[in-house]
């Protein structure tokens, strides 16, 4: 027929019926396709300039790892924000906030500091909360809403430390740390027998003098991997597999038409935007456990890191379209690139003017595939 | 009008709706029976969609009742309003288009299976059921994952409004359905309400075709001014009165002359 | 009694260096009974820094504090406020010949770019030949002018030397490893201060490579401190920030009240402090120290 | 069919349009008089706002020729063909809500007076031409710094058309104006369109609705996958026989049967 | 009539229509209404607790109008490209390129002054017509390809800067500029002789010291102050009284709508992006040639200054309305608290802490208006 050889289509979808596409390339097109490339590409790059360097020992691995997984953390929220239709700014401003709150309590005013974590944690899901209202009850932009928060959550923080501790970095935190419940769970490390044990195998190099000599120089895994890990599974499953991974999607895609058939959305749309702040706090109790210090300048443009990260992976800015792998191969990309510069020896600053170079590379290569995939024009 | 053969599965008596200074419902009563076909008629901005969003809990009336089988209800939620039998399929907002067809499905109603403790959505009965509902519209997928933006215009709405009566709706409320649609795909969308009113179903249609609405309506019901101008019985209402009735009866004779017959 | 004095730095909200002098100031204002107003640029941009100094001329203080940190950017608003009658006294940065010239009172500091040359010299007399310099403010031109001058101690070129390490403690860390693991024969380390001190203290550490690597670090906090009593960090520079601050507004008050004045510029700075004699140090670090 | 009393004011010949792999017009051609209301009718897809894309510059045509009075054209932006005599009202995008009447009337052709070197938007000049166009058409303006979002769908289509009228566009392309337009509404668009048509200006509707089309329409031509079906004069076609021809003639039999009459 | 007492509107333009409203309140109600409030509010508030700080007096005026005049210089560009429906994050970044630019070249390679200013205007505004470009021809939001800029410029700059010198700083510019035919256009100061009229009345105080003694103490009305009013008034009028001003607003309004009736929307937007640049390269001379120094980090965070001024002003952050008055009046409200706060002796760190109150307050404010007026629901 005149038709079937003309490949003129009578309706769009008849059309899009005849060019089966095969299993494989069904199986490829995701959103996460195009930071699976870029993963790739950007391995393939180091493992070419800088593999003598010990970039892919055990101890470049745990280097790149552990920055990838800070960046996974706050990714992690921040994509699942953003697919739910909104993003937050105030994400380093929450990281400086919630640290501090951690170290004044624990370290000045004597609380125990799973109490300090738990104070911390509380708060800061309040102030997502918060972020959340009013977006939802002004129908301002979320961009408007969060940036006032940056300043106001940052200029609190700086101006709480000063008031009551005449510094703006407050330390000790590791002292009064000692033999607290939860605290390890957030500072310590674990799998440090496997190490030993690989050491002995002579995979893992050992210390060759100091006090350490003898072990091996991977001590474990630190928790903030750990932590890394359980909330990028807990994000996937969240949002592939669940109803409310529904209710995200259909928040994000439009917000109207998700409420009109009873989706909860401001419900999860302040929730998402708890999260974003429990994810920040995350990473904020880590560093704290970890550095035994906190200052209110930890966190700068932390908000944009975790940002490029989750549109690297894939994430639509305007919401309704992402996925978590893809943000967390985002971290991985940003981590990877930000370190493997340094193993190359590469002029640091340099750094920015790639990073930037990669989020336009990514972006412009995921809205092409996003177009394979939905048919969007 | 009361016709009393049937008691009316949803009824909604006096409704009035404020809007800060404007009133956009001033007094409008409708009944849905089961099986019938009521059509809602009205001039842009005579408050149907302000009606039809009260009856499934977008908007909370400022005075008025609302009688499922016979008892009043309060919806404070469009999910109150689904759960006592009330399915709308808004014109523009039926479907989100980067989201599979199965995701808007099931939207607001995922399935769920437990594994342990948790709860998961359960795609393999998802993606089955969605692809045989799809089927007995007369709409054959690719796959299940297909976004909706891929579909046309009248699928879509098919596949809004077989969401609706899957779940059990009792009341399916349609805005408009038909406004952008060709012949065929409008054809498809009043077969689909012909078949859903054939169920046992209630359907409430609203448009501004009245052809369209002499096609399938059972009662028509016109809306001016947020008022009611009266409610009709199909056979008691020829297309022409229907339409005098819903421009206001006002200086359209001129024009009609000039045009020459309904439009 | 009830002068009113304003120091002006050029360091944002959040430096955490800065405490030391602000607490000095508090200190020196509660003992003389003046009135004492701290003021920064919130993000360490100079310009704004000099627009502070214009606002602080126009509100008639008795005096003003306030460091050189671009001569180029500050000399004319600070020209003005002396004109205006308004006795300045610069600290921390810049150098006494550029104090006289843009017509202080006096200077009272260490200037970075000699501080950082004295440490240089010193890690030569040590047997270093290569550094590595953390940077934690590397757009801020004053911090860096440290790593210049050690490089030019040293007598090798700033190079790659210097890396860009953010401020972001688990970012310093990993990248000083990083840094190491790609140039293991790497003689020393100096840090610019307890933001990149102590993630590099750690990164040592875990590295197994603390108390064998040269470390150097400028400015003290409780970490450095610590590092420094156990070997970690073999000294640190300390200008003594607390004398910058507390000094001058004695120096203020009292030429504001009698007309005396030190003859002579005061130099706070450079001390090293190494792991004799730590006690009252230990105590005070980040405070007064 | 090919009527030569009047030259065509335009005439599109042949025309193919792809996009990628999608062939969205295989060869329609049409042309338009001067004072007629050309309609084109068809299916969802069968690529009507395409082709009219086509004429007013938004697309250029994969193959075929345009004529202006005879003489071959290339638009390369909207505003070439606009240049050439050819408007376009389109159905969502004909205003921007945010911005005042005055300021969407002369969107793109703002009239200008010289102060010295410089050039100004002339805004006493603007504002008064906008109030009488618009008091022509029927619509009476609070103000003409009034928002357009103030207005209501039929006053946005009006203002557009009457802008386009005003700027003498020789041929005005209406795509479906009144699908979501109450009857009074459509009315007043249909008896705008009259209105223009008496002017001497061709118009090109586009529509869903057999009624409305039948309504105004002095031709008709059915495109059908990306086809031109045929093109009829009024009188020479029934409505019955250009819906079946719209839909493609199948299966509406059995749909006709149950419903009643045509849709 | 029924309906008349009932109010109820058979269409809504004619219930408009029935409330008419008073010319006054017509007069009254316009986008930068919340501005004009703003400012009245912060000034009372000012003279009510900082009046005997000097802050109205010549010298302090004089120092929050050149802040309030930094502000407005990239407000002006930021409020034009906001209304056309873009934004750029890069303004701050920008202002650090551009400054570095001008010294290297003039001081470095000792190229004139002039020649080096021009160099900087037109590198920018290629790089502005480059975002532009990328924004329009990928259909990528702005906040993600600016953002990508925001990185590569910065890094670039410190990269330049210590590439060639060693320092992240560059002095030396008051020297080289001596005599330059267009340096006094960006680092003069005009009106000297009004101020010495002025002071000789008594009305501005004189130095009372060192060679400047007997001169009044305000030299002069800076450049910087000239720029930001011409650019205020150029872009108001642009705005409100060109042709080009309505294709501004279209091309935000609706971009397609626009393009369909003839607009060059893509012309526009590109525009509008080599304006913000412009600006920011104005921002940047100035404070080079009052200062003569450049550094990689000036204009750090300015890009949200920008943003909020313009914000504040009452624009859209989705384009198609706002007015340059209220941009102008929202960067004056940010000059005078920023330095006020100081006048007032107010602890510096709760500035960001009032400012993001005043941005949140300020959005709630302008939302409320621009439904009055646009009858957006
Ligand atoms: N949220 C709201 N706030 C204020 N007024 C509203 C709101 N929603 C609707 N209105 C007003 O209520 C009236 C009825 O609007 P509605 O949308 O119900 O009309 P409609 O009959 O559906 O019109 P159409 O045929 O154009 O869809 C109109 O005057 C409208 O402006
Ligand atoms: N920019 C584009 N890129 C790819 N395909 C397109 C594009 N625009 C239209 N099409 C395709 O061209 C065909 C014709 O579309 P068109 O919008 O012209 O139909 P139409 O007759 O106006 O339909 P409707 O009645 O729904 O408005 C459709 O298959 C559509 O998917
Ligand atoms: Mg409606
Ligand atoms: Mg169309």
């Amino acid at each position: 027929m005149a038709e079937t050889q003309t490949a003129a289509p009578p309706e769009p979808e008849k059309d899009e019926r005849v060019r089966e596409m095969s299993r494989m390339r069904k199986a490829l097109i995701r959103p996460e396709l195009g930071a699976i490339c870029g993963t790739i590409l950007v391995f393939m790059f180091f493992l070419g300039i800088a593999s003598d360097s010990g970039m892919f020992a055990a101890e470049g691995i745990i280097n790149w790892g552990t920055v990838s997984a800070q960046f996974a953390i706050i990714a992690v929220g921040a994509c699942l924000l953003m697919i739910a239709g909104e993003f937050d700014l105030s994400v380093g401003s929450m990281i400086g906030f919630s640290g501090i709150i951690i170290a004044l309590m624990s370290v000045q005013w004597g609380f125990p500091v799973w109490f300090a974590i738990l104070v911390a944690f509380a708060l800061s899901l309040c102030i997502g909360a918060l972020n959340g209202y009013l977006v939802i009850k002004t129908g301002l932009p979320s961009f408007i809403v969060t940036l006032a928060f940056l300043y106001i959550l940052r200029g609190l923080t700086i101006f709480i430390a000063i008031a009551t501790t005449r510094k703006t970095i407050i330390g000790g935190v590791k002292d009064v740390a000692e033999g607290d419940p939860i605290a390890w769970l957030f500072g310590g490390k674990v799998f440090s027998g496997v190490f030993v044990w690989l050491a002995d195998l002579g995979l893992v190099g050992t210390f060759v003098a100091g006090p350490k000599a003898g072990l091996p120089v991977v001590e474990g895994i630190p928790m903030l991997m750990i932590w890394a890990i359980a909330l990028i599974i807990f994000g996937h499953i969240l949002l592939t597999r669940t109803r409310f991974g529904n209710w995200i999607f259909a928040s994000g895609g439009d917000a109207q038409a998700a409420r009109y058939v009873g989706v909860p959305v401001s419900r999860v749309k302040i929730s998402m935007f708890m999260f974003t702040a429990f994810c920040a706090t995350v990473f904020a109790t880590c560093q704290v456990m970890e550095f035994g210090s906190a200052a209110a300048d930890r966190g700068l443009l932390k908000e944009f890191e975790a940002i490029i990260s989750v549109v690297i992976g894939g994430a639509l800015l305007t919401g309704g379209y992402g996925s978590v792998i893809g943000a967390a191969l985002g971290a991985l990309i940003f981590g990877v690139v930000q370190q493997g510069l340094f193993f190359a020896g590469v002029e640091s600053s340099l750094f920015r003017v790639f990073l930037g170079v990669i989020l336009l590379l990514a972006v412009i290569l995921n809205t092409y595939i996003r177009r394979m995939i939905t048919g969007e024009r | 009008m009361p016709d009393a053969n049937t008691a009316p599965l949803i009824e909604l008596v006096d409704i009035e709706k404020h809007f800060g200074p404007v009133i956009a419902l001033n007094g409008v009563s409708v009944s849905v029976k089961a099986g019938e076909c009521h059509c809602l008629l009205g001039d842009n901005g005579a408050g149907k969609s302000t009606f039809i969003k009260t009856m499934s809990g977008v908007h909370k009336p400022t005075r008025g009742k609302i009688l499922i089988d016979g008892k009043e209800m309060a919806f404070s939620t469009p999910r109150d309003a689904m759960e006592a039998g009330i399915a709308t399929v808004y014109q523009d907002l039926a479907m989100i288009p980067l989201m599979s067809v199965t995701r808007n499905f099931w939207m607001g109603r995922e399935p769920r299976k437990s594994v342990g403790p948790f709860k998961f959505f359960d795609f393999a009965e998802a993606n089955e059921v969605t692809m045989a509902e799809m089927a007995k519209m007369g709409i054959h997928l690719r796959s299940p994952d297909q976004a909706v933006g891929t579909l046309s215009g009248g699928e879509r709405q098919t596949v809004a409004i077989s969401r609706a009566v899957y779940f059990g709706a009792k009341v399916l409320i349609l805005d408009e359905p038909t406004s952008a649609l060709g012949v065929r795909q409008t054809s498809n969308v009043l077969a689909t309400i012909d078949k859903v009113r054939k169920k046992g179903i209630g359907v409430v249609f609203i448009t501004h075709n009245v052809r369209h609405a002499m096609a399938v309506g059972d009662r028509f019901t016109v809306l001016n001014r947020g008022k009611t101008l009266g409610t009709a019985e199909r056979g008691d209402i020829k297309a022409e009165e229907l339409q005098e009735l819903m421009a206001g009866g006002q200086e359209l004779a001129q024009l009609e002359g000039s045009l020459g017959g309904t439009v | 009694d009830g002068e009113r004095f304003v120091l002006v730095s050029h360091a944002p909200d959040s430096d955490s260096w800065w405490n030391t002098i602000k607490n000095g100031l508090a200190l020196a204002g509660e003992q003389v009974g003046a009135e004492v107003e701290y003021r920064n640029p919130p993000t360490g941009d100079i310009a704004d820094m000099a627009r502070i100094i214009e606002q602080t001329a126009a509100s008639n203080p008795d005096g003003i504090i306030t460091t050189l940190a671009d001569p180029d950017v500050l000399s004319g608003p600070i020209q003005n406020a002396v004109a205006k009658g308004v006795p300045v006294i610069i600290i921390n940065s810049g150098t006494p010949e550029q104090a006289a010239d843009v017509g202080a009172l006096m200077y009272v500091g260490q200037p970075e770019y000699d501080a950082g040359l004295a440490a240089g010299q010193r890690a030569k007399r040590d047997g270093v030949g290569s550094f590595l310099c953390v940077n934690h403010v590397v757009s801020n031109p004053v911090v860096g002018e440290r790593c210049r001058g050690f490089a030019d101690g040293l007598g090798v070129d700033l190079g790659t030397s210097m890396i860009d390490s953010g401020q972001d403690p688990a970012e310093i860390k990993n990248k000083v490893k990083a840094y190491l693991l790609a140039n293991p024969d790497t003689e020393a380390v100096l840090t610019l201060g307890p933001t990149s001190a102590d993630p590099t203290i750690q990164a040592l550490q875990e590295m197994g490579k603390a108390g064998d690597i040269y470390f150097g670090t400028f400015d003290l906090g409780t970490e450095i401190v610590k590092a420094i009593k156990d070997g970690t960090i073999q000294w640190g520079i300390d200008q003594q920030p607390f004398l910058q601050a507390y000094l001058p507004v004695i120096v203020l008050a009292n030429y504001q009240r009698y007309g005396v004045l030190p003859g002579n510029n005061i130099n706070s700075g450079p001390g090293f402090i190494t792991k004799d004699a730590l006690a009252k140090v230990e105590e005070f670090a980040g405070e007064y120290r």
